[in-house]
């Protein structure tokens, strides 16, 4: 039994890393109706960014504000830069724009930083709490922690504040938005800066377990596609449930499925994906009328 | 017609893409005074609101109390204080009605401090954006009771009165009205084009209504043009424009 | 976002003067078929003046071809976005690997099979994957090309597992005096042709007419009676089926087949670039076949350091300048150009 | 469908261009025809992207895709060889070109670049081709064409044993070989172990784990535990937690180098569980280790063939210094501590000594060489490591020795093992 709950506590730790991507990628579809397949993409260069600035002698919360603030800055000038030139081509052009803008990001990195993996540190410290045969790592309960703080802040920014509001309004009618004279165009770069400071926040936090290296994010970007689409594409607290539901349940089906196993264990989000769509196309907490695509 | 005019619009050409909808449309409005633009359908009514409010590319020239508003975005159309409500009344759908309400007035400067952060506080009241929406509320009761609602979840009469509400926050100087009876009933109509009147009175709000329904939107405005094909066929009062049973029938297809 | 200014355009068009388009249309139909026999003139030429190193790029670019073609089937007229092409072109290819491997099939025996076995397979996942619609088959659609990679690997004794298959490649006949890279591009080039008349065929078939109009709009296809589910699994499996089929040759024409081959990666480049080559098109398909087998090169070329940031660069580009894909680009160059032409 | 007669004639106009530029079949034929032939002894050989001044080689790597960080082997290379051009005149006067294309670790594309090598850069050998299934993808390939595809970077067996292909050979030590090894050091020092594998589901770590369970076969040695990942999977700490559960006394960590520092993290976050450590080859470098934190990799156990460019102990070494200086001199922008870098210099330095002792400078010539290799010292490896191949032995490295990471760098302990002397030569 211990070894059971064990392993959840672990699927909660893989799932609240995949729960951080989720965000990010939830963020941007929410405005643009789009989705960023370059979203781990920009949050494994973010992470470089941190890195380089720690290599360069900075203290892990000083680069991690930088990051944060470069990562915001760099993400409204992607969408101002990258995005806008096919702002109102067919969606997938945009799609595609977007698998350009991860081959791009993903050479850039190893051009620039190499192949070769690096050492990131972890902010955390590296023991764990025992308690009831239960082993809960603090790095486990540091990213769930801040997973929370992220989705809390959010939630007090899209609740609770002008900007936030606005955003809202874009994302639900932006003719009308730009009526009231909200300017839309800003917006949507706000969106992508927040969706890129979101990855960031997700980078840092995976670095230190999965290792830096330009491939990063990228398995873990398949995870957050299924944490997104099981919490519903335009829900911030979805794409968190969603995340960390799929981080249980690969975890169990490995450890205790014995033909899935830990080769097949992939296939756990497809099942689940599959599922969820056809008993509930819009997710655990998106709303009926917002399949855009 | 007023000489020193509050709106005037000379020689205006819009269209989308390479087709053309506007074709030379001058009018002016008077400070105060509600204009109705008549016409059948495809003449090019909502496309002069959207030339308005900066939604189409224009050509020609547009001024607000002298303003140049041509060439302008919508946004900084609405911060010289023009509202313009939508055909299809352009609600928030998932947001409540409190949050479309306030977003009416988003780029107000004259608020005191965010609604959020009060809020977080627990306080309420205060700043004009809450004066504005009580009197919001006086003249749509209704959306008082609903406040917490998904506008979503109201019916198209309540829609249509949170739509204006909303352009109201705006304290507009200038306010477009597009179809506002469409797809209601009669009744719920003239209780929207008399609360129309009563801001109009009341806060000498200049309206510019874009509606089908002739007879009704006669019956509260000053002055009106009848439009077809882009271009301006007939203006005057309201009462020569109603007098004229030829007009009526040409243009507005109805008998007076 | 499709503001109302799309909508009026697209009625503006449909305004146009159309006196004299039923005759206009005739005389493209007769430049069409002209271009087409000069075009399938010159690739059977082309092998003659190649090298084989070349004739080999030219087979790729119609394996890819075919593919895509299956591709834009469902992407371009069915409006469905599939990220897991490349796991139905695996399918055919390991069909026809293992029927070589196992029993010795003939090469050319294997493509019915192969077509045969990724339609079967595309009707089945078809089936439930259809009720999605847009971004959440694309999800269902990604999560089968990752899938496959580790089934593959996991029926080792059918698959080879991750060691992969190796198998000969056909013979030309002694009748023909080709050589082995020339009898290999033919039966590429038989296979596209067919293949693109039967997409041909398929499209202009009452089939076609309800893909459109699921396509365009599908709540008024389903109210005009067209039974969307069976028609969008239906395209699907032909999707399936096209892309099983360029898998078959694919095989034959590396004689090499192993799970990684097929990783998202190519489901990816699929996508990547029959938007790119353009959707819709009776040319996209074949200039993103082009994009495909030449533009990882070139980008090799400009910066041997890092070929990805060129080749993602480009990608934008392309979509920067030809956003509807470079049969679009191609098309309004001609007009323009022709446009000039005439005026002066 | 539009038949869009445009878009036909934008593809026709591309075909033409392409024909146009590419000249005629005729004018550039397949190799053997337009290839010139040796003199001598070497008359009717191939002498194809060689001449008396030059020597045209080309390599195939992954310069873009997920196996990207394999595309610094080939930075090594160049350095060397640009060095020997500038300062030993080429190899016996001839001066090497090296040519380098991407394949992204696919096999179809590493197929179009073998036959761009061949047919149109009219290179004399494939030097290099990276990875199982991009060289099994073009191997009938180059014996068809009998162009030499010289020491392959891959471990797979089949390279060496092989016999219908005598034109491919491999080099670095097979995966087989290296699993023989760490299953005769378990013998030694736990003759009933419990392994727990953890293994990359490819044909590397199949073959690594296939060599290993014949190895122990009739010992008391068993496999407790098997447990595979995907490349494409995020991490390996759901596997390693399955193994832990196994409570097998030694790990075998058959991974490539992300994985194998996440393995060796987690191996040590687990403080109930702390078995025998032995990490591969691929995985042992120092780069993979000193993210995880020196203090957590103590004792662990691996086998190496070539010197690592972090260890101080090859700090005075002649090859080494020789190495540093110029890598810093021929390839300012590589970083000389990458052992991708060490590992190009090596195999470069190999063609150079098989180069050199082909009796014909032709393609026969090179083929026979590389089978005919006796003791033949190469740069970088280990001292007592040599290359040696025979007519009927297609493995060029088959020696490593045991090394144990104490500190901040590896111990190497034992003698060096000749696996092929130990076990004898590998069956298929």
């Amino acid at each position: 039994m211990a070894g059971f709950l064990q392993e959840i506590v672990e699927g909660l730790g893989a799932g609240a890393i995949y729960a951080s991507l989720a965000l990010a990628l939830v963020l941007i579809y929410q405005f643009t109706g789009i989705v960023n397949f370059a979203q781990g993409e920009l949050a494994m260069f973010s992470a470089y960014i941190a890195w380089q600035f720690m290599a360069a002698g900075l203290p892990f919360w000083l680069a991690l504000v930088l990051t944060l603030a470069v990562s915001f800055v760099g993400g409204m000038l992607i969408e101002r830069v990258v995005i806008r030139p096919v702002e109102g081509a067919p969606e997938l052009t945009v799609v595609i724009v977007t698998v350009g803008l991860f081959i791009f990001v993903n050479a850039a990195a190893g051009w620039i930083w190499s192949f070769l993996i690096k050492d990131f540190p972890n902010p955390f410290p590296g023991g764990a709490i025992e308690a009831g045969g239960l082993s809960l790592g603090y790095s486990t309960l540091g990213i769930m922690a801040v997973v929370g703080v992220v989705m809390g802040l959010l939630y007090l920014l899209f609740q609770h504040t002008k900007v936030g509001l606005g955003m809202r309004a874009v994302a639900s009618n932006p003719s009308s938005a730009r009526l009231v004279g909200i300017r839309v165009g800003w917006t949507l770069a706000l969106g992508w800066g927040l969706a890129a400071t979101v990855g960031a926040v997700s980078g840092i936090l995976v670095a230190p377990l999965l290792f830096l290296e330009p491939n990063m994010m990228g398995g873990v970007l398949i995870y957050a596609f299924a944490a997104a689409t099981l919490g519903g594409f335009d829900s911030p607290v979805g794409a968190v449930v969603g995340g960390l539901v799929v981080g249980v349940a690969e975890t169990l089906a490995g450890a205790y499925v014995g033909f899935i196993g830990s080769d097949l264990k992939v296939g756990v989000p497809l099942v689940i994906i599959l599922f969820i769509l056809l008993l509930r196309p819009q997710g655990l907490f998106g709303r009926a009328a917002v399949e855009r695509a | 017609m007023s000489e020193n005019a509050f709106l005037t619009v000379t020689d205006l050409r819009a269209g989308y893409g390479g087709a053309r909808v506007l074709h030379g449309v001058s009018l002016a409005v008077g400070q105060g005074e509600i204009c109705a633009i008549l016409g059948p359908n495809g003449a090019g009514k909502t496309t002069l609101l959207r030339a308005l409010s900066g939604m189409v590319r224009v050509r020609g020239d547009v001024r607000l109390d002298g303003a140049d508003l041509s060439g302008r975005s919508p946004d900084t159309i609405a911060r010289q204080g023009v509202a313009h409500v939508p055909e299809g009344r352009g609600t928030f759908m998932p947001l409540t009605v409190e949050e479309n309400l306030r977003l009416g007035a988003f780029v107000r400067r004259d608020r005191r401090s965010l609604r959020g952060l009060r809020d977080l506080r627990g306080r309420r009241g205060g700043s004009a954006v809450d004066a504005d929406l009580e009197r919001v509320h006086t003249y749509f009761p209704v959306l008082k009771t609903r406040l917490k609602q998904v506008a979503g979840s109201l019916s198209g009469g309540e829609q249509q009165m949170l739509a204006i509400g909303r352009a109201l926050m705006l304290r507009p100087r200038l306010l477009l009205l597009d179809e506002p009876s469409l797809g209601l009933a009669p009744m719920v109509t003239q209780e929207l084009f008399r609360i129309v009147r009563a801001v109009n009175e009341e806060e000498r709000t200049t309206v510019v209504v874009v509606e089908q329904n002739a007879h009704l939107a006669l019956s509260i405005a000053q002055q009106a043009h009848v439009l077809e094909s882009g271009r301006i066929v007939l203006s005057g009062s309201a009462e020569q424009i109603r007098a004229d049973e030829q007009v009526a029938q040409s243009y507005l297809g109805y008998r007076v | 976002m499709s503001g109302p200014a799309e909508v009026t355009e697209k009625a503006a068009r449909a305004a146009a003067p159309t006196r004299g388009r039923s005759l206009a249309r005739v005389a493209t139909a007769r430049r069409q078929w002209i271009v087409m026999a000069v075009l399938l003139a010159v690739a059977c030429y082309a092998p003659f003046q190649l090298v084989p190193f070349r004739v080999f790029q030219l087979t790729m670019v119609l394996v890819y071809a075919v593919a895509l073609l299956g591709l834009n089937l469902l992407v371009g007229h069915a409006g469905q976005i599939s990220l897991g092409h490349g796991a139905f072109f695996a399918v055919g290819a390991y069909g026809s690997a293992i029927m070589i491997d196992r029993w010795d099939t003939p090469h050319l025996a294997t493509l019915p099979v192969a077509a045969a076995v990724a339609f079967a397979l595309g009707l089945a996942l078809g089936l439930p994957a259809m009720r999605l619609r847009g971004l959440y088959l694309a999800l269902v659609t990604l999560a089968i090309a990752i899938f496959l990679v580790p089934l593959l690997k996991r029926f080792e004794a059918v698959t080879g597992g991750s060691m992969g298959l190796t198998l000969g490649k056909p013979v030309p006949p002694a009748w023909t005096g080709l050589a082995e890279d020339q009898w290999l591009y033919f039966l590429a080039l038989a296979v596209t042709v067919v293949a693109f008349l039967l997409a041909h065929g398929l499209l202009r078939s009452r089939v076609g007419r309800a893909l459109h109009a699921v396509r365009d709009n599908e709540a008024a296809a389903e109210v005009m009676g067209v039974r969307l589910s069976f028609y969008k699994t239906l395209a699907f499996a032909w999707s399936a089926m096209f892309a099983g089929a360029a898998g078959c040759v694919y095989t034959w024409v590396i004689g090499f087949v192993s799970p990684d081959s097929f990783a998202l990666t190519l489901s990816i480049t699929l996508l990547a670039s029959i938007v790119v080559g353009g959707l819709g098109s009776f040319s996209g398909p074949l200039l993103g076949g082009l994009f495909m087998m030449f533009v990882p090169s070139i980008s090799q070329d400009v910066n041997d350091a890092a070929p990805g940031v060129i080749f993602g660069l480009l990608i934008i580009a392309v979509m920067y300048v030809a956003p509807t894909g470079l049969a679009g680009l191609a098309g309004r160059m001609t007009r323009s150009i022709t446009k000039i032409l005439r005026k002066e | 469908m539009r038949v869009s007669a445009i878009g036909c004639t934008a593809v026709t106009a591309s075909l033409l261009v392409a024909l146009a530029a590419c000249g005629g079949r005729e004018a550039a034929a397949p190799s053997t025809a337009a290839s010139g032939s040796g003199s001598g002894e070497c008359q009717g050989q191939q002498t194809t992207g060689i001449t008396d001044t030059s020597i045209k080689l080309g390599g195939i790597y992954p310069l873009s895709g997920p196996a990207s960080a394999y595309g610094d082997i080939p930075k090594g290379i160049k350095a060397y060889f640009d060095y020997i051009n500038a300062e030993k005149n080429g190899i016996g006067g001839r001066k090497v070109e090296f040519v380098v294309r991407d394949d992204g670790y696919q096999p179809p594309k590493a197929v179009e670049e073998a036959r761009r090598l061949v047919e149109q850069e009219q290179v004399f050998a494939l030097f290099q081709t990276l990875g199982t299934p991009s060289t099994t993808a073009t191997w009938d390939y180059t014996n068809q064409q009998k162009v030499p595809q010289v020491f392959v970077a891959t471990g797979a067996s089949k390279w060496g044993s092989d016999t219908a292909h005598p034109w491919t050979i491999g080099w670095q030590p097979n995966y087989i070989s290296e699993a023989r090894v760490y299953a005769q050091y378990l013998k030694q020092e736990r003759p009933d172990a419990k392994v727990a594998v953890l293994y990359q589901n490819d044909d590397f770590g199949k073959d690594l784990l296939g060599g290993f369970k014949k190895a122990i076969e009739g010992s008391k040695i068993t496999v407790a535990a098997e447990q595979s990942y995907e490349v494409s999977d995020p991490s390996v700490d759901p596997q390693m937690r399955n193994l832990a559960g196994s409570k097998a006394d030694v790990l075998l960590n058959i991974t490539t180098p992300k994985f194998g520092s996440q393995a060796l993290a987690a191996d040590a976050k687990n403080t109930s569980w702390n078995p025998l450590h032995i990490v591969n080859n691929v995985a042992a470098s120092i780069t993979v280790l000193k993210p995880v934190g020196f203090p957590n990799v103590q004792g662990v156990v691996s086998s190496t063939y070539y010197k690592d460019p972090n260890d101080p102990k090859w700090k005075d070494d002649p090859e080494m210094m020789l190495y540093y200086a110029k890598m810093k001199q021929y390839a300012p922008d590589a970083d000389p501590t990458v052992p991708y870098h060490t590992f190009g210099w090596a195999v470069a330095s190999s063609f150079h000594k098989a180069m050199e002792a082909a009796k014909c400078p032709t393609r026969e010539g090179l083929r026979d060489a590389m089978r005919a290799l006796q003791n033949v010292q190469v740069d970088m490896l280990l001292p007592g490591v040599t290359l040696n191949t025979a007519a009927d032995d297609g493995f060029p490295i088959e020696s490593m020795q045991l090394m144990k990471f104490q500190g901040e760098r590896w111990e190497l302990f034992g003698d060096v093992i000749d696996t092929r002397k130990e076990f004898g030569p590998l069956t298929n």
